[in-house]
């Protein structure tokens, strides 16, 4: 996996080659044990993808991330979070360097380490930022939009008019890690994502070298139907399967 | 003398003109409202930016399903039909013209169709864009949902020029308020319907911009 | 459906509303009974996105595309197709002027009408293709990629180096029509594409202001599960019930 | 005297050098048949540009599925854990760098990387350009399988410079001919194996870049 090309989101290998005993060859199996294993080799200055819109937040995976410690961080999800809850959790350990995200409510843990000078922020609209991941993911290099091109966020950057449109100039996001929620995954790491949790979940993946994922329930290889897997197995490194708890699992 | 509509008075007066068939995205506010007064058997199919399509009424109390909210994190159905796509397919629909309507709250809307609906000020440090950009440039026709006046006073916002940020250029095409509905025409706005006992000139009197009789 | 934003490909209405005879509400359904009805309408001049690879080409909606007539279209397509079947036999009618596909093969119609002026070829790098395509459905209106950027197909075009990669700029591709294979569709227009019969049919489909859909079986709207929709109705126009021969009805 | 493999023979000695769990997508021509030498209990994940992923072997004769081909449009199979996309999310794979391996192809290639495997000439009238470029561009690494010499003659297709035009500048890491597998080094072609029987000197006679002995 060496020598990635520039502007590529390298994949990392998968997370372990189980050996058959049959004739020496292996089977590819993504599921960690624990969650030290999930999180383990987070760089200091990575960014982070992490998923989620009210639905499809792998919170045991942020709690990892806090665990593990990692600093320096790049953070890119949708929103700045709350008071609490775990976008709050992450921002508070003020190892996150840089917030990048469609909104920051004035109420929340990000708006005031912003207002304290210790969060730099990137405001990006929702459907820029979905679409700047999917190119991360895509190997599209930049490309232009729309959205965004004749206001505040446009002002010392690039425009051209396309078409007879006003479009602003926007660049691919690269995640060096994914935190991504699963309804069901299997030992090739083939997701469901579960109704709306399914959000940011599949581009995320795609988007970043190490796509971690944690799931609701682990299924055998095949059971997700070819036709109907919402994130391939090409696109997760490595799978934590964290059971929901009763009352959610319905 | 007039009656305001309240909040949910412009979200009906909305859903009235909602034709059979249309796709269309409710903005927060006022606009996620405009689901609750189209009868579940008229088929407008409402999309939602985090990915559903088809979100049907809110579930009742008890039977909420944690991974089915809207683009308000707030708890919905999907209607029989519905379907569900990712993010980036998602902003694909609004910023694609998939969308028939969009009918998004605002501070302001001025004559030419720009909409301001994400920052009071040009310098307010914590900004809330969320999705509605892409939507105000990508829906076939927007429509604004909002109150003729400001909190407590007598400040239009219904402008010749917007005076906070803008969402995006020329692109309303209709505004719903308490008061009224007017047309974004290229003779500036023009009044389509008004309040009951709402006059022409006691209209023009609440609101910055020049109105057209329609 | 008036002013359409120009960029956008803006959608048709619906094939029909039925009023339902419960208090004036009505029911979209977007099946029509004839191929005439299926292809009515496609004006000279129109750009038509034709779908399949192999798999999941609309054969009988290109042979009601040849008896309506239209002339002087743009087609664009995976390939130029051979010396016979559906591609084939819409280029000998020589009402397509101009072909926008990936490769062309030296013994097919399409070669020849291109060797005898009759049509104009614009030769696109596969991805670059699906990529135009579904940035024509997704509104983006140019992106770059790296794709072809320091070969022949780059010549006199517009690059540019991002991240120290050469990058070619790319527009999208709108339909005017879009010619869809499906293998189960519902009234809302809803489909499911089988196996690899998928490739073009969801972007085409998007990208078109007129989605026309050959669909091998009908089933109830809410048979297709929320989650495993293939492509969602508010990008198909028109569906017509092609039943398929039983042999290939596996 | 040394014994040329014949394409069966290049195919079967790409399969031995492609490690377990790489993800790898296969070109038309001597590429395709690699599939062929990886047994099925090593997990190799194949794609294919039409949207495959988890190519398998080909089905018995009479039972092909009609809606399951590959980029070569011949019939295939689906592995147990395989998945199906359309064809902007295939690309998205090939572009955005997931494929571990890609194996084409080629004319020609040249000491520094370039690969030639679309057109024989600038002016070639009808053009097969396919997915190569894209997958040229986007793979993390490109092997290209194809015979040392041009048919019938001497001539060579490993070359300081391609003669005919590029699919892409500087990408190929390693050829696979029929005489001997090749890496392209910063310090040219670096001769990392020869057939049995074959010698330096004998290969660099058949060879019109300069070799490096590995």
């Amino acid at each position: 996996m060496t020598d990635p090309m520039p502007g590529c989101a390298a994949r990392q290998p998968p997370a372990s080659l189980v050996p058959t005993g049959l004739g020496g060859a292996a089977v590819i199996d993504k599921f960690v044990a624990t969650i030290n294993e999930a999180v383990a080799g987070i760089a200091d200055g990575s960014t982070v993808l992490l998923a989620g819109f009210g639905a499809g937040t792998p919170e045991h995976l942020v709690a990892g991330l806090i665990e593990q410690g990692a600093r320096d961080l790049i953070l890119v999800c949708n929103a700045g979070g709350r008071d609490d809850g775990p976008i709050a959790d992450l921002l508070a350990t003020e190892r996150v360097r840089k917030l990048i995200c469609s909104f920051v409510r004035p109420a929340s843990v990000a708006a005031r380490l912003f207002t304290a000078g210790k969060l730099e922020l990137e405001i990006v609209p929702q459907g820029t930022l979905a679409e700047r991941i999917r190119a991360g993911g895509a190997g599209v290099q930049g490309f232009y939009t729309p959205t965004a091109a004749d206001t505040l966020l446009a002002e010392g950057r690039e425009t051209r008019v396309i078409n007879g449109r006003l479009c602003l100039l926007e660049y691919p996001i690269f995640g060096d890690v994914a935190l991504i929620d699963a309804w069901e995954a299997d030992r090739w790491g083939n997701l469901t994502h579960r109704d709306s949790a399914r959000n940011f979940n599949p581009i995320m993946a795609m988007a970043a070298k190490l796509a971690i994922v944690q799931t609701a329930h682990v299924v055998p290889l095949g059971a997700i139907p070819p036709a109907n897997v919402h994130t391939a197995g090409v696109f997760v490194q490595r799978v934590l399967h964290v059971p929901v708890a009763g009352g959610t699992d319905v | 003398m007039y009656k305001p509509l309240d909040r949910n008075g412009i979200a009906a007066r909305i859903a009235r003109d909602i034709p059979e068939g249309w796709f269309v995205n409710l903005g927060i506010g006022i606009p996620t409202a405009v689901s609750d007064f189209v009868p579940e058997d008229r088929e407008v199919i409402f999309h939602a930016e985090n990915g559903v399509i088809g979100i049907g009424p809110a579930p009742p109390p008890g039977s909420e399903n944690p991974y089915l909210v809207n683009a308000g994190v707030q708890h919905v159905t999907i209607r029989t039909g519905g379907a569900y796509v990712h993010h980036a397919d998602s902003f694909a629909i609004a910023r694609g013209g998939h969308l028939d309507l969009c009918v998004l709250g605002a501070f302001e809307v001025s004559e030419n169709g720009d909409i301001a609906n994400w920052a009071r000020a040009a310098d307010e440090p914590v900004k809330q864009v969320g999705g509605a950009m892409d939507l105000a440039v990508g829906a076939q026709r927007l429509w604004v949902a909002m109150e003729h006046n400001t909190k407590g006073g007598g400040g239009s916002r219904i402008r010749r020029v917007c005076s906070y940020p803008l969402t995006a250029k020329g692109v309303v095409r209709r505004v719903y308020t308490d008061l009224a509905v007017l047309d974004v025409t290229p003779g500036g706005f023009v009044v389509r319907d008004m309040v009951e006992g709402m006059t022409f000139e006691a209209l023009q009197e609440r609101t910055e911009a020049v109105l057209v009789r329609g």
